[in-house]
């Protein structure tokens, strides 16, 4: 929210209370700004509004005016009378007004929910022990606060297509379905891919896709994640467990660098599905499919899982040892990755220092992107590496300055954070030609020649910050433990920075490295970990502003607005 | 036939020798009133239909007048007329007529609309069933475009405004305001929220629109002919003009009649026009106002006060037929769709008859009236299969109780106020025969109450 | 503050000091008990009536059809206070006669050490799938064994029937299809 | 060659009776099983079966069923069971208290006559391994080492429960040892009038019961003796040393497999000779009833249905034992302290005193 929206407040009156709301919002957010809810459907903040659901039905009034003159029209106590709306109105159609007057827990409220409640049931198949929604179903929460219990229905229930697959991610249950076309709106205002829709009329109506097409556009499971019940359900998602078990940890998207904030759901060390988390700065409520499967790299088949020396499964401190013996020789270069979070690219860059390297180089991963959440730039934090100084321009996509330098000799040792280096261009001689010291998470051209390996954490094993396109700041969260005997990459990077100066090393934590970043790095300052929040921290970076960035307009990214980006960076902090 | 029918809109209809060709509505004095209004200023008709006190023919009966000074004219967008020819509601079959056999008196009294309002185009939303009737209307329109009436730069004046048809795909929802609206853009006909979607601000492509009943337009071209001041002295104040009266059910000749408004009675309507009960047989009920409507019964008093301050009491005979007297009765004039039952009527029939027009009809859109309306079909259709259970009755009274009023258009109130009616004033032939059903099903596999719980 | 009401012992007579009688009449009750019968089962060839609602072994019942209830809802996993019972949930593929129920267990773990015979898995179940049915005795000599699979809950819990059968209502409907209008 | 009769005879005699008593012994712990199950209504041990012998039609089964064989199981399960042997324990003194335990027990048995045989010649013989004529003195000094075993098996124990059962059990011995003592001598004041054969001899005493029983004479001293024999043996409801419920399992908690089954036989070893010394003096020993003559036939027949007759009544002990045990409580230990101090002792010297100045009265008369 930002300072102007704060200032700007109205007064509403709840129930009989008054209570101050920000101007111009919808009744059903400022009430849940408030700390309260009105059941709802079909209304979502992100998404137009149809008011089909009828959920949201509350009592509306108005102060009355005399319609001629416009004097307040008072009782006999000399208060302003209070001009109620014959029939409940929804509230996800009404915008608060000033004076505004709304019941939510009247008889009548009571009643129409428990009507609506009831008549949605009514063809509501008894699917709950089977159905993945089970436990995060608006319909069954709002069963047990308005439900009445049992069925006054004897009839038969309507059947319908149940098991489709609209997509190739998505299963549809029409049978489920309650027709809110939350999911129909989604594809069409927001994915730009208007493929669903209702067929039939009345309560046949049925959810289905234009013939012919499917749901397969990469921001299909965002339907699954605002379907209010379990009528669209993700296929990788399907009966692999119940949510009630599962742990949601807040963490960020490293698809691109849009940095979609995500909830990361595990059950005993073993993730099920990524959700996207509301940012409103970011990424609203949305993220791309394919951000959803990066979990899959955690139980990946080339993931590096051991400590190696010259190809053998070693110690962690045989493996330090022999990077050290290997880096003392002195000249080294280093290939640093913008993967790598906040605190590991600040901890590589004190460990540049330390062993007075010879070049730092990264490598660029560009894609194209879709102009919504899936940013040209694939890393999630090239920004970081900027900030933290350990590189001042943006990266090519191939080492061919570093392969230079190795065939003039001066490189004799290369510590490759990540980056595959046969992928980024260097020849088989040239890798030959030096010692490699590689970190990395999987296995690749560059563990396969390496001196020493030293596996690292996925996103999901520990805990951090990446730097977004807009420059903000924001952290993710251990969501699972690491791979047993791995240590963290910061305890790695900082025994390696601590033994080439003669230091003992310490185990550096997270708070501890931001407390150090926020001295050295200027953009930092006033800045600690936990003062970034769930939704993160934008920064100045207007002196990045001249910088080339990749990246093209997108859902909440503006190259026009590059310029004013330190502005806007204030404002959102 | 006491009683003698003033024909303004049907003056010609049925009259020998007429037909729908513009020759022959020329030769009737046909398109002079659209010339008359080409010289006047826009607001100046507007004002006479102000004054006309005309009230939209459609069912609401909201002055047409004052829907038209809700057009939102400062928003820059152009302006569409659309007249809604989707007449579904079942007892009613005036618009058809109009258009059948006098199609360029709705459009001429489109065309002073249009001038009227100053719109940019006009439509025709003609109910999907009447292929002949939108075949007539395009042939209409063809001559018209022919004679200058329509198109570009009307009759010299340098206005343009052309008129489109557009056959609906069947549905009674069309009939619907923004329902209409959204079949005319080419979408599932969902009626719109309001607010914000009043069609005189944010109608047909976001523009502000008028949508108006085939018998309210051809109105606005009779206000034009004989003046608005003229036009409202026909029937009485607040309740002015003709209006078309169709009868169907159990009387002798069933029809249209064309009467100005408080004319006449219901009892003079059925048994002086048309002709009275089928022999041996007595009234039992009367829908007045289509079949959404609520139902009259024949042995009740209407008693209470007018808005002037009279009262009055009734018997079902003595209402007056215009707009205020049957809303004071309970009921309504709606689309002027008169249905009489006689005593052989079974009104539970009857009610799942009009349940399953309605479930049948129901859009989906919005919770209660897509799930509720199929609910009340299946129950009261269990009933006249002879399924019912004691607790059915209270179980429909409850079910539209939870419709009414939480819909998002009028559909829903059109549903449940047939049901609400008729349980109210036949509560003792439902409970009858629940109770004689049930007790005959008593002890065989009949479906039980209750018997499923949720979750 | 409590009241107390101090009750006068009444004094013992010589013979009862001497507790000789009562130690007398002591041995004459135990020695009329000796003669009375037996209470005892003689248990592995007598068994006990086990009443109904016995909370025995957690056992998975089939219907009447032999088709396996349980749709790995989770919710006894969920419910169970010491934990013990571990689903891994399934698919049923398509094209298989129960389709329509979509979800079976792929593993169904009891593990009897844990299980405290509460029997709330019992009443949690919405399927009917799980009983504590009328076996008592479990022993095993290893803790593997004492871990019941999917394949031993079902041979424990046999068939039971079944008074809803939900899926065969739900299998008409889809085969008369949709009672359309 | 007279080693024979002198060495090989006497170990044989000493061999038969140390089986029969072991046997007693063991089939007194079936009887405790089987009465205690009677007296709760269970039916106790039923199953154990030998495979031949379980075999046979109808017998098989029956002995089965009353549990014959179930000692025979027991013994060999004490046999076979791991010997485990707590790390904390004074080794020595851990292996020897069981053995401590039971020696004394087997010993006493020496002089315990079973019965009397008449010879050819009409001279009445007693069935005894070593008639002595000290023969009480004997038993009173030898069981009461029996204790010994017990205190040291606490002690050796080197664990808190077993130490306060070893104590417990010494504190109850010796508070018992008083009044045991002192009980029984009025029976031999009377048994042992001067002039007698036979002075402290058991079977003088059972001689001099041939008529009227010491107990129906002596019921002060029979009873004292019964209840100081209850405690000596730390039979329910004196059973201090083991007390289970507040002491674990008292002196024995840290002894397992066949140390433990040492233990065992030697409690039930003791109750059979308490059993047999308690018949001997207040119970006519082999005599038929009071009153009546002994119908024993003279030769080897009267000995053995002596020897059977003075066996029942034995079992007639081993079976009040048990009675008493499932109908009393276990004392308090300051209640069994007080009833042997305040109220035995006393008693018992009241009753020697009473008796002694009956015998003076009796003598000068």
């Amino acid at each position: 929210m930002s300072a102007d929206a704060k200032a700007e407040t109205i007064t509403i009156n709840v129930d009989g209370v008054d209570r101050e709301v920000p101007k111009g919002a919808n009744l059903i957010d400022a009430i849940e700004q408030l700390g309260e809810e009105i059941p709802h459907y079909c209304y979502h903040p992100k998404l137009s509004v149809v008011g089909n659901c009828r959920m949201c039905l509350v009592e509306l009034g108005m102060p009355m005016r005399d319609r001629a003159t416009g004097e307040p029209v008072l009782d006999d106590d000399g208060v302003q009378k209070i001009g109620w709306m014959p029939k409940p109105g929804i509230a996800c159609s009404t915008t608060v007004a000033p004076g505004m007057h709304i019941k939510t827990k009247s008889q009548v409220v009571k009643d129409c929910r428990n009507g609506v409640m009831e008549f949605l049931l009514l063809n509501h198949p008894l699917d709950c022990p089977i159905c993945d929604q089970a436990g995060e179903c608006r319909l069954q929460e709002f069963a047990t606060d308005y439900g009445r219990g049992y069925s006054r229905y004897t009839e038969a229930k309507n059947v319908k297509p149940k098991r489709t697959r609209i997509g190739p991610r998505i299963m549809l249950d029409d049978e489920r379905c309650i027709l809110c076309s939350r999911c129909i709106r989604f594809s069409k205002e927001i994915a730009n891919d208007d493929v669903l829709g209702f067929i039939d009329r009345g309560s046949y109506s049925t959810l289905t896709t234009y013939p012919g097409k499917q749901l397969e556009n990469n921001y299909s499971l965002n339907t699954v994640d605002i379907c209010p019940v379990g009528a669209l359900t993700s296929t990788d998602f399907r009966f692999k467990m119940r949510v009630w078990f599962l742990k949601a940890v807040p963490s960020i998207c490293t698809e691109s660098s849009v940095g979609a904030n995500t909830e990361v759901w595990s059950r005993e060390g073993k993730i099920y599905r990524i959700t996207p988390r509301r940012n409103d700065a970011v990424n609203d409520t949305w993220m791309t499919d394919s951000g959803r499967a990066l979990y899959k790299q955690v139980e990946a088949d080339n993931r590096l899982r051991a400590y190696q020396v010259d190809g053998k499964a070693s110690s962690f401190d045989a493996a330090i040892a022999a990077a050290i013996a290997q880096m003392k020789q002195g000249k080294t270069a280093v290939v640093a990755s913008a993967r790598a979070s906040l605190e590991e690219q600040f901890l590589l860059s004190q460990m540049v220092e330390a062993t007075a390297a010879v070049r730092v180089d990264m490598v660029s991963h560009y894609g194209d992107g879709d102009h919504l959440l899936l940013s040209e730039d694939r890393t999630p934090n090239l920004r970081g590496a900027l900030l933290t100084g350990l590189i001042n321009d943006l990266p090519d996509a191939r080492l061919d300055g570093l392969g230079k330098a190795i065939d003039a000799g001066e490189v004799d040792t290369l510590f490759v954070v990540h980056e595959d280096l046969a992928a980024a261009g260097l020849t088989d001689a040239q890798i030959a030609k030096v010692k490699v010291i590689y970190a990395g998470i999987e296995e690749n051209s560059s563990s396969a020649n390496a001196k020493v390996s030293f596996p690292l954490l996925t996103v999901f094993e520990k805990e951090g910050s990446f730097v977004n396109q807009n420059f903000r700041v924001q952290k993710f969260h251990n969501a699972i433990p690491a791979p047993r005997g791995v240590v963290y990459d910061l305890h790695l990077l900082e025994t390696l920075r601590a033994h080439m100066v003669g230091e003992s090393p310490t185990r550096p934590t997270v708070p501890a490295v931001w407390e150090l970043m926020a001295q050295k790095i200027t953009c930092l300052h006033g800045l600690d970990f936990r003062g970034l929040g769930d939704l993160g921290v934008g920064v100045d970076a207007g002196r990045f502003a001249s910088l080339p960035f990749v990246e093209s307009k997108n859902l909440k990214h503006d190259p026009e607005k590059r310029s004013k980006l330190g502005v806007e960076a204030g404002a959102t902090a | 036939m006491a009683i003698k029918e003033h024909r303004l809109i049907f003056k010609n209809i049925d009259v020998e020798g007429y037909t729908n060709d513009i020759a022959c509505y020329e030769k009737n004095g046909g398109y002079a009133d659209l010339k008359k209004a080409i010289g006047m200023k826009p607001e100046e008709i507007c004002s006479e239909v102000m004054d006309s006190g005309v009230r939209g023919r459609g069912g609401a009966g909201f002055p047409a007048g004052m829907k038209w000074k809700f057009l939102d004219r400062k928003s820059g967008k152009p302006i569409y007329l659309v007249c809604n020819a989707d007449e579904s509601e079942p007892g009613t079959f005036k618009d058809r007529q109009i258009i059948h056999k006098d199609p360029h008196q709705l459009i001429e009294g489109m065309m002073i609309a249009a001038y009227a309002i100053q719109a940019k185009l006009a439509f025709i939303y003609i109910r999907g069933e009447f292929f002949e009737g939108a075949r007539i209307l395009e042939r209409a329109i063809e001559e018209a475009r022919e004679k200058g009436y329509l198109g570009d730069d009307i009759l010299g004046s340098g206005y343009s405004c052309d008129i489109l048809i557009h056959r609906g795909a069947g549905a009674y929802i069309c009939g619907e305001e923004t329902g209409l609206i959204e079949s005319l853009e080419g979408k599932r006909p969902y009626p719109r929220i309001k607010p914000p979607y009043f069609p005189a601000a944010l109608g047909l492509y976001q523009c502000p629109t008028i949508v108006n009943n085939v018998e309210t337009l051809c109105d606005v071209k009779h206000v034009v002919n004989m003046g608005g001041k003229a036009f409202s002295e026909i029937g009485t104040p607040g309740n002015t003009g003709t209006r078309i009266w169709c009868v169907s059910g159990h009387v002798q000749k069933p029809g249209y009649y064309e009467f100005p408004c408080a004319a006449l009675t219901l009892g003079e309507l059925i048994y002086d026009v048309c002709g009275g009960l089928l022999p041996g047989r007595s009234l039992k009920a009367v829908i007045p106002g289509g079949s959404s409507s609520k139902v009259l019964r024949a042995d009740e008093r209407f008693t209470g006060k007018l808005k002037d301050g009279s009262e009055f009491d009734w018997g079902i005979e003595d209402i007056p037929m215009d707009f205020d007297s049957l809303m004071a009765a309970g009921s309504m004039s709606g689309s002027g769709g008169v249905i009489v039952m006689d005593d052989t009527t079974d009104m539970v029939e009857a009610l799942a008859n009009i349940n399953s027009f309605y479930a049948h009809e129901s859009c989906g859109q919005c919770t209660p009236c897509r799930e509720g309306v199929q609910w009340m079909k299946k129950v009261t259709g269990r009933m006249s299969r002879g399924e019912a259970r004691m607790e059915d009755v209270e179980l429909l009274r409850s079910i539209a109780g939870q419709i009414e009023g939480r819909t998002i258009c009028a559909f829903g109130e059109a549903a449940s106020w047939p049901v609400q009616s008729f349980l109210a004033k036949f509560n003792d032939e439902f409970v009858a025969k629940a109770k004689q059903q049930a007790e005959r099903n008593a002890g065989s596999e009949a479906p039980q109450a209750l018997e499923t719980t949720l979750i | 503050m409590a009241k107390t009401k101090v009750l006068e012992r009444k004094p013992l007579s010589l013979a009862e000091r001497t507790y000789l009688p009562q130690i007398a009449s002591g041995l004459k009750t135990t020695l009329g008990n000796m003669l009375k019968p037996n209470v005892t089962l003689q248990y592995p060839e007598e068994r006990p009536v086990i009443p109904e609602n016995y909370r025995g072994v957690p056992t998975l019942v089939r219907d009447p059809e032999g088709r396996e209830k349980c749709v790995s809802c989770q919710l006894c996993e969920f419910v169970c206070p010491p934990k013990a019972i571990r689903i891994t949930p399934g698919e049923i593929s398509e094209g298989s006669d129960t389709e329509h129920v979509e979800k079976a267990p792929e593993e169904f773990e009891i593990n009897m050490l844990r299980c405290i015979y509460c029997g709330l898995c019992q009443e949690v179940c919405p399927e009917e799938a799980i009983f504590l049915q009328d076996i008592f005795s479990v022993s095993g000599y290893s803790r593997e064994e004492m871990i019941n699979k999917k394949d031993k809950l079902y041979e424990l819990g046999g068939t039971l029937p079944d008074r809803h059968r939900k899926w065969d209502k739900k299998k008409a409907a889809e085969i008369n299809g949709p009672a359309h209008h | 060659m007279d080693w024979i009769p002198n060495f090989l005879l006497p170990f044989f005699y000493a061999v038969t009776m140390i089986v029969a008593v072991m046997t007693i012994a063991g089939y007194s712990v079936l009887a405790e099983r089987k009465v205690s199950g009677w007296i709760q209504h269970r039916v106790g041990p039923n199953r154990t079966a030998l495979p031949i012998v379980g075999s046979i039609p109808i017998i098989g089964p029956f002995l089965t069923k009353l549990g014959i064989f179930q000692p025979l199981a027991d013994g060999l399960k004490f046999l076979f069971k791991e010997d485990i042997m707590p790390g904390h324990v004074r080794k020595g003194y851990y292996f020897a208290a069981p053995i401590i335990a039971l020696v004394p027990a087997l010993t006493t048995m020496v002089v315990l006559p079973f019965g009397q045989y008449v010879d050819a010649d009409g001279v009445t013989q007693p069935l005894v391994l070593a008639n002595v004529d000290i023969g009480i003195l004997f038993i009173l000094a030898v069981s009461s080492l029996g204790v010994y075993g017990i205190v040291l098996a606490g002690w050796s124990a080197n664990s808190k429960y077993p130490f306060l059962g070893g104590i417990r059990s010494s504190a109850q011995m010796v508070s018992y040892e008083l009044a045991m003592g002192l009980s029984i001598l009025p029976v031999f004041m009377w048994a042992a009038a001067p002039g007698a054969d036979y002075g402290l001899s058991l079977y003088g005493v059972v001689r001099s019961q041939d008529g009227l029983w010491l107990g129906i004479w002596q019921p002060i001293s029979a009873m004292i003796f019964l209840i100081a024999v209850f405690a000596e043996s730390n039979r329910l409801p004196f059973d201090m040393a083991e007390s289970e419920t507040d002491l674990v399992g008292g002196f024995h908690t840290e002894y397992g497999s066949f140390k433990f089954g040492l233990f065992f036989v030697a409690e039930y070893a003791h109750i059979v000779i308490g059993s047999a010394v308690f018949v001997l003096l207040f119970m006519g020993g082999w005599n038929f009833l009071p009153f009546v003559a002994s119908p024993w036939p003279d030769g080897v027949i009267g000995a053995v249905l002596s020897v059977l007759w003075f066996l029942f009544k034995i079992f007639a002990m081993i079976f009040f034992f048990i009675w008493v045990r499932w109908t009393l409580p276990r004392f308090r230990y300051d209640q069994v302290m007080r009833l042997g101090w305040n109220i035995l002792l006393p008693l018992a010297v009241g009753n020697l005193i009473f008796n002694a100045l009956l015998i003076a009265i009796h003598d000068r008369l």
